[in-house]
């Protein structure tokens, strides 16, 4: 028993909770950045621990939650996310009213994010994902006058809802099989049994917990939710539903598959890498012909779960490894994305249409160069870190004999070259026409700093991959190896 | 010093200076860009006189790792294949800075002449990588340079041209990648340990399925870059639409990405590959030296006879490199430059010409001789060593690949002479087309196309350089030998080829009479 | 009285296939959220019976656990309802499909 | 020495085309006629040096290699840039140096009101270049080059009107024609190298018997490299450029397309007479091949009514006499032949220039008549040319056409065969040269007389006639039947004195001398029925054989063939390549993957339909197949 281990969960929630008070509490006008403030100050706290906390497993509450360097060093790409959304909506105009609420449900969600990753139990898993989950089913319908706004927020609560029920029920057999609901337990068990063969419940739990975490993580085909909401909610909230929910629903793909249920990995090797390999290629296409920038992201964010279920279909602790780097590039480049989607929308109306960066990067040529860094990224141009993930994520699944993967893979992103690049060259080869840019806005500079600061990590990370590598490394260790 | 290095970095450096060069600084940009791009010939040249011509393996090797967790370090260096690449890529870069500040585009000036030495820096990467996740690197870095240069001021079809270029690319590229990764995990079975160095991955044996395949994915995307017959789609669009400086540049240097990558990797990693590969790569490369040739004859614009004759005169290059033979291979070396040398001086003719009538196309023009007389002989001179006439510099590459060629597979030989034949009959078209007949397609019979001497600052040194190899050819294959006999040596061993044929064997042998006695 | 595992099992699956029919089925919200509902019950059902198999009380706290969660859900699931169908006359979800494609 | 001397006569021509070449604008005339003429004149005489010193060296000692640097070493084949100075490449040398100077100086006057003055003289410069480095070429590589140089130089001159389409046609034509020889000539080069391992003269004659007499390989390097000899000296059927390259000005004609570049092929031959000798098919193949264009050119050349055509088509007659003597193995004869023929059709085109010259480019015959009056010197050259090509006694062609004749009698057999179509040749040679001569300078003059008046010639035109014709009626003294055989003396160290030498007997030469004067003389005499004694005749029997003429007179429909079977099948090949080959395939595979994908990117979206319960249907759907698939895996593993 060590309560003080999970110090950052405390320090995360009491940032909540203060946020959530700051909304009922009318502020001075002078303080009307207060909730902000309590946010970032409270990630930065959080983000500090965590990095003190770094080192071998300890584990709080009768094993419920482990910190150990795999949730730690998930922790460090959703914290960051989560203050990239209170960055961005910075002096939002349309959360004016609702900041203290916003902000307080980011951290909520963000909290979520961490306790799933940490979580070393099933129940500690499902309290963290729904913890997220129900943050985010507000967040998206926050802009509660706007139309779309209000839809995403049902269609993902629907969906969602569908998705947590099927997770229960793959929980619940899993702990039927098991008889336990502590992922150690979990492991201890499974080593008695013989293969999944034996035990046709524990396919149907296997089945069930995939198909639930997919939803989360916007695998093929349980990602229909995904273009509607992202489209629909307020950019931040896609943003950090882009980053932060994937980061936690890959977490959690890792505690389960490559952690817990390792023993029995030569079953669903198979079923994981087809879903990468469904989602790689539906995502892909389904992004080709998108008009609109958010919901081309949405479709890029499918195809990345594809090529990140990679790192889990192959089972291995280099998969994890590859897995956890490439969720940092592919969290930064995101944010950067994100970041010049809010800044164009910021200055046009419907910002977000593909027509609306004709001639972005002439006119703004910085914010052309970080958005054609950060798609090049995506893309997985070399020598950029979206490059270095794929290599080494075809690299474990080549080695793990699933070579299969990798020619998918390689194929799969040709395809994503194609839409990335169209927004780059609507970007650069056109002027920039007269009408759209007659609303010139000073760039707001918290954007922007997300937005530099995620071009500079997809450069850093890949200059700098030796040290990042050796952090995932041990991140992946601590999966198998208490 | 790390040279290479650092040969590397001058022009990205200058690229970055440049980026962040305001717009109107235009005169400023010039001196910049003018400055890098001497440097880095100056570095080369270092290069060059530090190269040690008798040494086969890859010398002045600057290595640091990089990610020794997955193998990959930066590990430049140069050999006998790529040193002439290196000094081609320089000059011509050169000579492209020079063309692009003569007639900077108006809007974002900067970035222009940005990006074309951001090209430089990936080309030069790519041919000094010891590393093949950095050749990778390089082999995709420096698609997006030549991409953005299209997007932004070529043609009316910019848009789909660049966006062909570079996903065909990378539908060979990223399944190259594939190939990468594979090799080096297969290859750590052997070593101990992942690596990608292309000198620990030319000792590892593989079995002979295993190398085809991974030839066959390493060659698709050579054939695509080079382009092989049928993947060269990309090339009529890509040429035609880019700003024609860029196409310069993309026919000069970068089409022999993809040959020196079959050379420098292909053949010598995975030569129990190469028994399965010779036939078809070998018919592949006659196609399209036979139709490159015919759509050459047939293309419209001079753009596009000089892109398909391309197409036409890599296949030759193909040729020489796939029989494995030394002769062939040591003329593809060879080939290889003058291809760069003529392919761009024949691409600035094409922009003079355009300039001086405001057409490219062949059947709008004619007569120009009269008002352009200086330009005619330079143009003779041109197409002459385009359709390889013998004692042209270009003749003594086809002449050594065909020769070498005869001697594996004579029947290659005589098919490639039909591609001999129609390079006379499409250059001529082109040449007489323009210059001969009755004057046609502008005003006081052509003076304005005639050449001034901002146009023979480019012109003088490539044909200067043509006449070089022409007269002594020996001093640019010397310094190639060591390196391309051993790159086709173990193909050759591995395709059981007459011990007298193989270069490094009788060299070993000679070493043996020396001591001997 | 001892109930054998396959009957809680049988109990738990039918719910979970009504539910599941009924969100492919219903167009109104509030019966899609009653199907969700049923979804989430027959997990519990699931959890108790194998609670009780094994002897061991985590089942039941999960079993609490999610019922909490479906409470928070429903909750805003309703709030969403109301502010979505206040300016319209008819409860019908399909009607929620601006975005598409 | 020689050889030094050999590599000044070698550059100098060169430099001189450089410097007129690179001169900033139109030099004064004076200083293109010192350097383009001058150059020559300079080589002209080192090569006369040259010949005298290797006079007073020894038959055996008369032959020198001089390596300038070691030009490419590559694959184990090492090249140098070597030059030879034997007899043959000296007497070439000879010929080409000084038949080349007279022309120079011919031109001077002849080009004097063309504005491109110098780019003449540099053309002519470069190709005097190019000729010497072919003969005096030490290995085949510079051979080719040569070779390919003299073609270009070709093409340069051909085309040096090139605001006219005919000339620009014709150069082409004749360039992508002596591609196509050059091909054969590298293809023969390529065999040669790895057969004997080497391309150097020396190295691989002294090896060539070690492919053995008679071998497939020997007859395949012989006809590889007749090819490219056939499409140089324009032999059927490589010899539709030539008449075409008449659209040159008339020097050029007279240097490259009759004395010299044209005879390239045989000189070729002699060269490679160690390849020849091992193989009796390809030399039989190649007289084979002279005998036939030797008629065929002569039966064309009777039909012709533009002058110098005539005298094209009588030139490809003449080199194949010369390939015929060749091939059968007398390769002095062919040389002597050679000489004589530079001489005489030297001295017959230009006589011809000065017609045209005189007519203000007038060519045609139906526009002359009566010329002797008004162009004396023409007259002279022309007639003494006509005397010697038709083999009237006393006169070069005399001599050089009956040691071919002779030889080829004596090596019998298929010799006669040659023996007798050359008689007919002989015949018909007068008989075409004739009708040309009566119609030019003979009969009535054309309607309407001449506006203006004919001027005579300047002296710069007239002396290099006027040697020429002295050439052409002394030159064949040199070997005479019963008497002295200097060129095959001269020659004996090059072509060897084996048995595949063949060397005329005296009764052969006795038939011949009888036979081939009588053809000779009868040619002549219907020359005169028809042409000369009544103008008139020729117009009443203008009916007769009409379709035979037709056919001459097209030159036996070689053009249209070709037109039929290559060129406008290639081109109906590449119409169709750039039209559906290469939209549907190449193209093809870009836009038609686009479309799939688009296809295919409108599928998924058409399932993304907005409604949430389709949402709910797609993930139950999802389950079910994830729950077989997983069940394939484990029903698999177990």
């Amino acid at each position: 028993m060590n309560a003080g281990a999970a110090l950052t969960l405390y320090v995360m929630s009491a940032a909540t909770v203060l946020a959530l008070v700051l909304a009922v509490v009318p502020l001075p006008a002078a303080w009307r950045r207060l909730p902000e403030w309590v946010g970032c100050i409270g990630i930065v706290a959080t983000l500090a621990i965590a990095v003190v906390q770094w080192g071998d497993r300890q584990v709080a509450f009768a094993g419920e939650l482990h910190i150990d360097r795999f949730s730690l060093l998930l922790t460090w790409i959703i914290l960051p996310a989560a203050l990239a959304v209170i960055l961005f909506s910075w002096g939002e105009p349309a959360a004016a009213g609702r900041r203290a609420e916003f902000v307080g449900l980011v951290l909520a969600a963000a909290t979520g994010m961490m306790l799933t990753v940490m979580s070393g139990d099933l129940i500690t898993l499902f309290i963290g994902i729904e913890l997220l989950s129900v943050a985010l089913y507000v967040l998206c319908a926050i802009e509660v006058a706007r139309a779309r706004s209000l839809e995403s927020g049902i269609k993902y609560l629907i969906t969602g809802s569908i998705g947590t029920a099927i997770l229960i029920y793959g929980f619940a057999l899993l702990y039927g099989v098991t008889g336990t609901t502590s992922l150690d337990g979990v492991t201890a068990r499974l080593a008695t049994i013989d293969g999944m063969a034996s035990d046709p419940l524990l396919i149907a739990a296997i089945v069930l917990i995939v198909v639930a975490l997919g939803f989360k993580a916007s695998a093929v085909p349980f990602h229909m939710w995904t273009p509607d909401v992202y489209q629909g909610a307020p950019t931040p909230v896609t943003a950090f539903m882009g980053t932060g929910t994937k980061a936690a629903a890959m977490g959690a793909f890792l505690l389960l598959f490559t952690g817990a249920t390792q023993q029995v990995s030569g079953d669903w090797r198979a079923l994981i890498g087809a879903l990468a390999v469904v989602t790689m290629v539906v995502g892909n296409v389904g992004a080709l012909m998108q008009q609109n920038v958010k919901r081309m992201l949405a479709w890029s964010s499918i195809a990345q779960a594809g090529y990140l279920l990679i790192g889990v279909a192959v089972g291995t602790t280099a998969g994890a490894e590859a897995l956890i780097y490439y969720l940092f590039a592919y969290v930064a480049m995101t944010l950067a994305a994100f970041a010049i989607v809010i800044l164009r929308e910021r200055e046009v109306e419907s910002g977000d249409t593909l027509g609306a960066f004709t001639g972005f990067g002439r006119a703004r040529p910085w914010a052309g160069v970080v958005m054609t860094i950060t798609l090049l990224g995506l893309a997985g141009f070399p020598p950029l870190a979206g490059f270095i993930g794929k290599f080494l994520l075809f690299g474990s699944a080549v080695d793990a004999g699933m070579s299969w993967l990798a020619i998918v893979g390689a194929l799969a992103s040709v395809v994503s070259v194609v839409y990335y690049l169209r927004v780059v060259i609507v970007m650069w080869s056109q002027a920039p026409d007269g009408q759209r840019t007659a609303r010139r806005v000073r760039v707001p500079a918290s954007v922007a700093a997300v937005a530099v600061a995620g071009a500079a990590a997809i450069i850093a990370l890949a200059i700098w991959a030796q040290p990042m590598l050796d952090l995932c490394a041990d991140a992946a260790r601590a999966l198998t190896i208490p | 010093m790390p040279w290479i290095s650092i040969l590397i970095l001058i022009p990205l450096v200058t690229a970055l200076v440049l980026a962040f060069l305001p717009a109107r600084e235009r005169r400023t940009a010039r001196g910049v860009a003018l400055t890098g791009s001497f440097l880095a010939l100056a570095a080369s040249i270092v290069v060059f006189a530090l190269f040690d011509r008798d040494l086969a393996v890859l010398q002045q090797v600057d290595h640091l790792d990089w990610i020794p967790a997955a193998g990959v370090s930066w590990d430049v260096g140069v050999d006998g294949i790529s040193i002439w690449l290196l000094l081609l890529t320089t000059v011509v870069f050169v000579l492209g800075v020079i063309l692009a500040c003569q007639r900077l585009p108006q809007q974002r000036g900067t970035i222009f002449l940005s990006l074309i030495m951001l090209a430089e820096a990936g080309l030069l990467g790519l041919f000094t990588a010891g590393d093949l996740v950095l050749f990778y690197v390089f082999w995709e870095f420096m698609l997006i340079p030549f991409a953005l240069l299209i997007w932004n001021w070529g043609g009316s079809d910019r848009r789909s041209a660049g966006m062909v270029f570079v996903v065909y690319t990378m539908v060979g590229s990223l399944l190259m990648l594939v190939a990468i990764v594979a090799t080096g995990i297969i290859a750590m079975d052997h070593t101990g340990q992942l690596s990608f160095l292309i000198r620990d991955l030319v000792a590892v044996p593989f079995d002979e399925g295993t190398a085809t395949l991974l030839l066959a994915g390493f060659l698709l995307a050579f054939a695509i870059k080079i382009p092989l017959w049928p993947f060269h789609g990309w090339l009529p669009r890509v040429y035609s639409q880019a700003p024609i400086v860029v196409t310069i540049l993309l026919a000069a240097v970068m089409s022999k990405a993809g040959v020196y990558g079959l050379l420098r990797v292909g053949i010598p990693v995975f030569p129990e590959g190469v028994g399965n590969l010779l036939i078809p790569v070998a018919i592949l490369a006659l196609v399209g030296i036979a139709y490159g040739a015919l759509l050459a004859w047939r293309a419209p614009t001079m753009r596009l006879l000089v892109g398909y004759s391309s197409v036409a005169h890599l296949g030759f290059i193909v040729l020489g490199i796939i029989v494995i033979d030394r002769m062939a291979a040591q003329g593809a070396v060879l080939q290889m430059i003058n291809h760069g040398i003529v392919a761009a001086a024949a691409f600035v003719i094409v922009l003079i010409l355009a300039r001086g009538t405001g057409t490219e196309d062949i059947d709008r023009l004619g007569g120009l001789a009269k008002g352009a007389p200086r330009l005619a002989v330079a143009f003779l001179f041109v197409t002459m060593a385009a359709l390889a006439l013998p004692g042209s510099n270009a003749f003594v590459g086809e002449f050594f690949i065909l020769g070498g060629v005869f001697d594996q597979y004579a029947w290659m030989a005589v098919i490639a002479m039909v591609g001999v034949i129609f390079a006379a009959v499409y250059m001529l078209r082109m040449y007489q087309g323009t210059m001969n007949g009755p004057p046609r397609g502008v005003q006081d019979e052509g003076h304005a196309a005639e050449m001034t001497g901002r146009d023979a600052i480019v012109l003088v040194p490539l044909i200067l350089m043509m006449v070089w190899i022409a007269v002594w050819p020996g001093s640019i294959v010397e310094p190639t030998r060591a390196s391309t006999d051993l790159a086709v040596a173990p193909a050759q061993i591995a395709l059981e080829r007459p011990p007298d044929q193989i270069g490094v064997l009788r060299d070993m042998a000679s070493a043996d009479e020396v001591q001997r006695p | 009285m001892n109930v054998p595992i396959g009957a809680y099992l049988a109990v738990s699956l039918g719910l979970l296939v009504l539910g599941l029919i009924g969100v492919m089925r219903r167009r109104n919200p509030l019966l899609l959220l009653l199907s969700v509902e049923l979804m989430l019950n027959a997990g519990n059902v699931a959890l108790i019976g194998f609670s009780r198999q094994w002897d061991d009380p985590a089942g039941q706290v999960f079993a609490l656990v999610v019922m909490v969660v479906a409470a928070a859900e429903v909750v805003i699931g309703l709030g969403l309802t109301v502010s979505i169908f206040r300016t319209r006359t008819n409860l019908d979800v399909d009607e929620l499909s601006s975005m598409r494609g | 020495m020689a050889t030094a001397l050999a590599w000044i006569v070698l550059v100098v021509p060169l430099v001189s085309g450089i410097v007129l070449t690179g001169w900033p604008s139109e030099p004064p005339h004076v200083v293109t006629r010192v350097l383009g003429v001058g150059s020559i004149l300079v080589s002209f005489i080192l090569s006369v040096a040259i010949f005298v010193g290797l006079l007073t060296n020894a038959a055996d000692d008369r032959s020198f290699t001089s390596s300038a640097f070691e030009w490419i070493s590559l694959g184990g084949v090492d090249v140098d840039l070597s030059i030879l100075v034997d007899p043959l490449s000296v007497m070439m040398m000879l010929i080409i140096t000084g038949v080349g100077f007279l022309i120079h100086l011919y031109s001077v006057e002849y080009m004097d009101h063309d504005r491109d003055y110098r780019r003449f003289f540099a053309c002519m410069n470069l190709f005097v270049f190019a000729m010497l480095l072919l003969v005096l070429a030490a290995n085949f590589f510079f051979l080719i080059v040569g070779w390919a140089f003299v073609g270009l130089a070709s093409y340069l001159l051909i085309g040096f009107w090139y605001q006219r389409p005919s000339a620009v046609a014709a150069a082409k034509k004749a360039f992508v024609i002596n591609v196509i020889g050059d091909v054969g000539l590298v293809l023969g080069a390529f065999l040669i190298l790895r057969t004997l391992g080497t391309l150097d003269y020396g190295e691989a004659f002294a090896r060539a018997p070690e492919m053995g007499a008679q071998s497939g390989t020997a007859l395949a390097i012989c006809l590889l490299l007749f090819v490219g000899a056939a499409a140089k000296s324009a032999q059927v059927p490589l010899h539709t450029w030539l008449p075409d390259a008449m659209e040159g000005p008339t020097p050029v004609s007279a240097l490259i397309h009759a004395a010299t570049m044209v005879t390239a092929g045989v000189y070729l031959i002699v060269r490679c007479n160690a390849f020849f000798d091992l193989s009796w098919l390809a030399g039989d193949i190649v007289a084979f091949v002279g005998a036939i264009t030797l008629l065929l050119a002569a039966t064309v050349a009777l039909q012709q009514v533009d002058i110098k055509r005539v005298l094209a088509w009588s030139t490809v007659s003449q080199v194949g006499y010369m390939v015929m003597a060749v091939g059968l193995g007398a390769y002095a004869s062919g040389m002597f032949m050679l000489m004589a023929h530079a001489f005489y059709k030297a001295a017959l085109f230009l006589a011809a220039g000065i017609i045209i010259h005189a007519l203000n480019d007038e060519q045609s015959l139906d526009r002359m008549g009566g010329l002797r009056k008004y162009l004396r010197v023409a007259f002279f050259g022309m007639g003494a040319g006509c005397l010697a090509i038709a083999g009237i006694p006393g006169f070069a062609g005399f001599f050089a056409k009956d040691d071919v004749l002779a030889s080829a009698l004596t090596y019998g057999g298929f010799g006669v065969f040659c023996w007798v179509v050359g008689v007919v040749g002989a015949f018909l040679t007068a008989l075409y040269m004739f009708r040309m001569l009566f119609r030019a300078f003979f009969g009535p003059e054309p309607a309407g007389g001449y506006d203006p008046r004919p001027h005579p010639s300047h002296w710069w035109m007239a002396v290099p006639v006027v040697i020429l014709g002295i050439l052409s009626i002394v030159g064949g003294w040199l070997q005479a039947p019963f008497g002295w055989r200097e060129v095959d003396g001269w020659l004996s160290p090059v072509v060897g004195t084996g048995a595949e030498v063949v060397v005329p007997e005296h009764t052969a030469e006795i038939i011949t001398m009888i036979v081939s004067v009588t053809a000779a003389v009868a040619g002549i005499a219907l020359a005169w029925w028809l042409f000369g004694a009544d103008p008139e005749r020729r117009i009443r029997l203008a009916k007769m054989a009409a379709g035979p003429r037709r056919v001459m007179n097209d030159a036996w429909e070689f053009d249209r063939a070709y037109d039929d079977v290559f060129v406008e099948p290639s081109r109906d090949l590449a119409n169709v390549m750039s039209t559906s080959v290469e939209p549907a395939g190449p193209q093809g595979i870009i836009s038609g993957t686009a479309a799939l994908m688009r296809g295919a990117s409108r599928v998924v979206s058409a399932s993304q339909s907005g409604m949430v319960r389709a949402y709910a249907f797609w993930m139950v759907l999802g389950i079910s197949l994830a729950g077989i698939v997983i069940a394939l895996v484990v029903a698999g593993a177990s």
